[in-house]
């Protein structure tokens, strides 16, 4: 039996890294998303990736939809659910405290998640690989064909994000509020909208980070909070509301908890991760990309 | 100020004091007591994170450390040093003090969701601890044979025996609080969380005044983990997890973040809704409890105690 | 006001008088699972299995004439709520035993509880810690359980090795009670069975990827891999196992992997995983001359009619804790010193997990035979040679 | 009288020198505060006066140059100790405390001169309780100075942004300050509390304390103060009584280049 080289060892252990990492990013994007419009940090934005899954498996496992369309289907549904948080839960609040916002969206997880186990139940779906298991092998670093989605799919939120919020009037119109609420009402931008779409945008990828990890790890209903809290230290990382800042923080969240557990200790990987998370912030309080100015006109 | 707190504490005294009784009357609930004191144990803690969070306006999403650093310390002292669990109960709070110095000044220099996070790493890493030092903590499994409590040779093994301690002790520690707040060094307290600026240029050292003041919420929680580990003789690190912390900050904000009280009230509620009434509503309960939240923080975005108060506004109006 | 003060005082009347309400003669027995949160699939069967002998029970007359009440709660995998629960059934339901925690974690947070009211408990969950006190030697003298401890999962796995022929093997383990201690009892056993252990690794239970963890232990070239998990965890090592084209090493799940639907979910990459399973998992493989082949059968037959889902293997857990204690009280009746008593002494149980032979140092009563060594062929089990 | 003949200097600046990354926001300041007068720092928008207000008061140490407060140099001190040595202020955007009372705001301008142990206070001691007792009297008088004694259980959020002004102005005087830095008192104030402003600047003169002041209204600078001092793009252009700054071609051109906005006469 021949043992695998360091160095391909290494190699894997990046590949790994960066297609968690990836799933990280987009969550840590949904979370941006939210934030520059609200600077709310809507805690629910793991529940929007369970549901991603959960809602795919339905659609397309159990209904037989094919692949293209049960995507659309699924992320359609999540948006929705997206929406109904804002309009649920989040506007009805009459004097909005970031604090009692935060705790809003906390109970709106719990109550997501709460409904998900009534309606799948307790045990973990399956999805098949988008396009299938045959593993690519590239001189002995092992790529499983769905690797290639979730960057895939990371690469085209990126794409897409940029266009959307450089090039089409919403896209400007969001960056507006989240520069300047006030200025941005006064110029006659509906800053409720703006926050509606937001929550509706970053479910969408939320669904869009669930449906490409299902076929890798499995989903069930309790898989919500975890991930959103790697996808929150990966924001933290980057910078809260820098969305390169999100990509790279979700990244190296991913490629440090590979490492360290590829070459330190696996029982300890998630607290290195967070220790050099701490370092980080000790030694630049917002993060890699963050703007320390910028934080300090922000209410929270 | 004091006078607005003296009725309803002399009333929470007295119901403090009849409740074993109270329920020893009544079958259905002879149970209470038991239940009454973890409400108390997470009482003990929400009265620091009250004044952590809702008056010197920090963030913490780590207290379940604390909490667990309590029970381990206490745990560990008393099972394999056979250390008096008393003095285990003092150390682990020397300890959680020196953690929270140690964690905290660094920390609290950063604000809002930053600081969020870095609390909420500081619990995932402490939990981590506990789970894989399994030669002190006994692992994942827990750890088995923590002795009970004794007072002046007088066993606590009862309920209410544990009863009349914990609240004995939440008592005196409301008591420190309302004083606390109500001195001017509440009040510096209350500076730093409206305007940091003009707190520092009234004089007020901030950085010292949060790293104490998240110290002294820390020292709450060691001792309610060491109240907890003696009283359950077992303690597990998945009651110390992340989730733990979170449940305390919704009890604060569900019971009311502005005021001492909330923390009263927030940590019975959450205490008695997740340990018993919940379980009505079997696999509901999650979504049932996820609601009465989203409502309380939509039509009572003060809290719980918030609701009376204004209420009184409004009829006074 | 007045009118207003009457009604609550007839209220608390009302309260008061359903509370008091006679009991009705019949064996109360209190059982305690992990119905939700993260260990309900141990819980969720266990319930139904235990409500359903308990209704077998009845419908065949009860016991000695008395029915049996079965009262059961859901710990929802929390300690501080298995302990408040478990002083419930004792000192509010008054009942005369108990059956459960799931899982080892809460039935350690309970052992004292139960030791203190000297009231009988027969735990569903694994670890040897549970029947064991490292401080006398011995069981505690209140506690029983049923399920096979790890050390027996992990000799059976160590036997099937040697003859195999395996001497250098990779473990991993889910940082959670169940895998923390397979862990140990690997690693405490290794050396008896001539095993080196060239890694030890470990992941958390809601990690999405195991690959970091296999590609080191690829390195390494060992001859087998064990891992010790339950739940989706479980599901994603194997398939990672498979990506990394390591089917070379042999794959050793272990009796945490024992339910159908993880075969299922391995998408055919748990094929020649082998794993150690307790009989009721596999019962129609059983030859017919095998002393558990009816149990299990009938068992599974019942379960499957009534809830019209696959056996877990679970749930024979909760069998064979309720059906011992009906047993007991069936001899001895509600006294809670004569159940134990009985208990410890009793011989020849044929369960579903095994056959059970009590006594004072060993309230477990299962040994290594306990387990059949299965292989996956053809996404199923076949007993392995 | 010019800034060179003054005797007893409470405050004395000397080539200050502040960068924001590549910006330079102040550029070789020399600054000098008489004891016991009210001294103006006016200037454009744009100008550095709130960055000058922020160095003095050690919110950001300066990147060059020396403070030095009754000859002692403070420059690179923590805010707090910056107060306890008698530097007080307020602020352009009013800084209450908006969760106390009024009385309250100024029991918790007189921090820095009463005793507060964190333990002490849990514990109610009795010397605590007289000192509580002692402070609310302080604080009334002070109240009553400021004429807002019959508001003290109002919310601060509560008041008329006037009234907000004079009580942030009022918790300066709490900390018994030497010397009072006032960004913009009368910013968004109509006349009459602009007027109202003014008297209660000069009362506080009056008292012997020594008051630095950055105003845009020019009526009232020219009014109440003894020396202007006057910055452009982060430098000082001129110095002097009123007089002599209302005739300074260099001081007309900065306001006249920005658009004329203000009337300096």
């Amino acid at each position: 039996m021949e043992s695998l080289p360091f160095f391909n060892q290494l190699l894997q252990f990046i590949v790994t890294g960066l297609t968690i990492g990836a799933i990280y990013a987009m969550v840590a994007i949904g979370f941006n998303i939210i934030y520059n419009v609200t600077e709310i940090i809507n805690l629910a934005q793991g529940e929007f990736v369970m549901l991603g899954g959960l809602v795919m498996v339905t659609v397309h496992v159990m209904w037989g939809v094919p692949l293209p369309l049960a995507f659309g289907l699924t992320v359609l549904g999540v948006t929705l659910v997206g929406v109904l948080l804002d309009r649920l839960a989040i506007r009805p609040i009459r004097k909005p405290s970031v604090m009692t916002l935060i705790i809003a969206t906390v109970a709106a997880s719990i109550i997501i998640k709460g409904v998900a186990m009534l309606i799948w139940g307790k045990s973990p779906y399956d999805l098949p690989a988008f396009s299938g298991r045959t593993p690519i092998d590239l001189g002995g670093v092992i790529i499983q064909p769905q690797y290639l989605w979730v960057v895939g799919f990371l690469v085209v939120v990126a794409i897409g994000l940029t266009w959307f919020f450089n090039r089409t009037i919403y896209g400007k119109a969001m960056s507006a509020c989240a520069d300047n609420p006030d200025a941005a009402r006064l110029v006659g931008i509906n800053v409720r909208h703006m926050v509606l779409l937001s929550f509706a945008l970053s479910a969408a990828i939320g669904a869009v980070a669930g449906l490409t990890l299902t076929p890798i790890a499995l989903m069930d209903y309790d898989r919500g909070a975890m991930l959103a809290i790697k996808g929150f230290g990966a924001a933290i990382l980057g910078g809260l509301g820098s969305f390169p800042g999100a990509i790279l923080g979700g990244l190296v969240l991913g490629l440090i908890e590979a490492l360290s557990a590829g070459l330190l200790s696996s029982g300890y990987k998630d607290a290195y991760a967070l220790i050099i998370l701490l370092a980080v912030l000790f030694i630049r309080p917002s993060g890699i990309l963050g703007n320390l100015e910028v934080t300090r006109f922000k209410r929270f | 100020m004091l006078r607005i707190h003296k009725a309803p504490m002399l009333a929470g005294a007295l119901l403090i004091l009849f409740f074993p009784w109270i329920a020893r009357q009544l079958p259905t609930i002879s149970h209470y007591p038991d239940l009454m004191v973890f409400a108390g144990i997470y009482t003990l803690i929400t009265l620091g994170l009250s004044l952590l969070m809702g008056y010197a306006g920090q963030i913490s999403l780590g207290h379940a450390a604390f909490f667990g650093i309590g029970a381990y310390v206490s745990g560990v002292l008393s099972t394999q040093f056979d250390c008096n669990p008393w003095l285990g109960m003092l150390l682990g709070a020397a300890v959680a003090a020196m953690v929270a110095v140690i964690v905290g000044a660094p920390s609290l220099k950063l604000r809002g969701h930053y600081l969020a996070m870095a609390t909420l790493a500081f619990g995932i890493i402490v939990n981590i601890v506990f789970r894989e030092e399994a030669r002190w903590t006994g692992g994942p499994d827990g750890m088995i044979g923590i002795p009970g409590l004794s007072l002046f040779g007088l066993a606590l093994d009862s309920a209410e025996k544990y009863y009349y301690l914990v609240w004995g002790i939440v008592a005196a520690v409301f008591l420190f609080s309302v004083n606390l707040i109500q001195s001017p060094a509440g009040r510096a307290l209350r500076a730093i969380h409206a305007s940091e600026a003009a707190a520092a240029a009234m004089g007020i050292p901030i950085a010292r005044y949060k790293v104490i003041v998240f110290a002294y919420s820390a020292v709450l929680g060691s001792l309610a983990g060491s109240l907890y580990a003696h009283y359950m003789n077992f303690i597990n690190p998945a009651t110390f997890d992340l989730f733990f912390s979170i449940k305390l900050v919704i009890m604060i904000a569900l019971g009311g973040m502005h005021s001492i009280w909330g923390a009263l009230v927030g940590a019975i509620i959450v205490a008695f809704l997740s340990l018993e009434w919940l379980h009505y509503f079997e696999e509901f309960e999650v979504v049932v409890y996820g609601a009465i939240l989203l409502l309380v923080t939509i039509f009572m975005p003060e809290g719980l105690v918030g609701a009376p108060a204004k209420l009184m506004a409004r009829m006074r109006r | 006001m007045v009118k207003r003060v009457a009604i609550v005082f007839l209220a608390c009347v009302a309260i008061c008088g359903w509370a008091i309400r006679p009991a009705l003669a019949e064996y109360k027995v209190g059982a305690i699972f992990s119905v939700t949160g993260g260990a309900s699939f141990l819980g969720d069967p266990e319930k139904k299995t235990a409500e359903m002998v308990v209704e077998k029970i009845n419908q065949a007359g009860g016991i000695n004439g008395q029915k049996i009440n079965l009262i059961v709660y859901d710990d929802e995998s929390d300690a501080t709520k298995c302990n408040l629960l478990a002083k419930k059934l004792i000192t509010q339901d008054k009942v005369v035993a108990v059956i459960g925690p799931s899982v080892s974690g809460l039935s350690l947070a309970v052992v004292p509880v139960f030791e203190k009211e000297r009231t009988p408990l027969i735990s569903c969950a694994a670890s040897f810690k549970i029947v064991h006190n490292d401080k006398t030697g011995k069981p505690y003298p209140w506690i029983f359980k049923t399920p096979q401890s790890d050390s027996l999962a992990v000799e059976a796995i160590y036997t099937q090795m040697q003859k195999m022929g395996i001497r250098k093997i990779a473990i991993m383990s889910v940082t959670e009670a169940f895998g923390a201690s397979g862990r140990e009892e690997l690693l405490r056993l290794a050396p008896a069975y001539k095993i080196d252990i060239v890694a030890d690794e470990k992941y958390g239970p809601k990690d999405t990827d195991m690959m970091a963890q296999l590609t080191k232990i690829k390195g390494l070239a060992p001859q087998a891999i064990i891992n010790w998990s339950v739940g989706p965890s479980q599901v994603t090592v194997v398939r990672n196992w498979r990506d990394l084209g390591m089917e070379k090493i042999t794959f050793f799940q272990s009796h945490g992997f024992g339910s159908r639907k993880n075969i299922e979910l391995a998408a055919g990459a748990a094929e020649g995983v082998f794993c150690p399973l307790g009989a009721c998992n596999i019962a129609e493989l059983l030859p017919a001359d095998h002393p558990q082949k009816q149990v299990t059968m009938t068992y599974m037959n019942d379960y499957m009619a009534k809830y019209n889902e696959p056996l877990s293997s679970f749930g024979g857990h909760a069998w064979d804790a309720i059906s011992l204690l009906a047993d007991a009280l069936k001899a001895v009746g509600p006294d809670k010193a004569k159940i134990r008593e009985y208990l410890e002494t009793k011989k020849n149980f044929v369960g579903q997990h095994g056959v059970f032979n009590f006594s004072a140092d060993d309230h477990n009563g299962l040994t290594k035979e306990a387990f059949q060594m299965v292989v996956v062929k053809g996404k199923d089990w076949a007993l392995a040679n | 009288m010019a800034a060179e003949s003054v005797q007893d200097p409470i405050l004395e600046i000397e080539e200050l020198v502040m960068a924001f990354g590549g910006l330079t926001a102040l550029m070789n300041i020399d600054l000098c505060v008489p004891r016991g007068r009210i001294k103006a720092v006016i200037g454009p928008n744009g100008a550095g006066k709130t960055t000058l207000f922020n160095i003095i008061t050690g919110v950001f140490p300066p990147t060059e140059g020396l403070i030095r407060f009754n000859g002692r140099a403070i420059s690179g001190c923590k805010p707090h100790h910056i107060a306890a040595l008698g530097i007080s202020r307020t602020f352009q955007t009013v800084e209450l405390f908006n969760n106390m009372t009024v009385l309250e705001n100024v029991m918790t301008g007189r921090h820095l001169r009463i005793r507060s142990s964190f333990f002490g206070s849990g514990l109610a001691l009795p010397s605590l309780r007289r000192q509580e007792k002692g402070l609310v009297e302080q604080a009334m008088a002070l109240l009553e100075f400021i004429g807002l004694a019959a508001k003290r259980d109002i919310m601060a959020d509560a008041l008329p942004l006037g009234e907000r002004k004079i009580l942030e102005i009022g918790r300066a005087l709490a900390t018994d300050p030497q010397l009072v830095c006032l960004d913009e008192p009368a910013a968004g104030l109509n006349e009459t509390e602009t007027e109202a402003a003014a008297h209660l600047i000069q009362a506080i003169r009056q008292k012997g304390i020594t008051v630095l002041l950055v105003e845009h209204d020019m009526k009232m600078i020219m009014d109440i103060s003894d020396e202007i001092a006057v910055l452009n793009y982060g430098e000082k252009i001129a110095e002097g009584t009123p007089r002599e700054i209302q005739n300074n071609p260099l001081v007309i051109e900065a306001y006249l280049g920005q658009g004329g906005g203000f009337d300096i006469r």
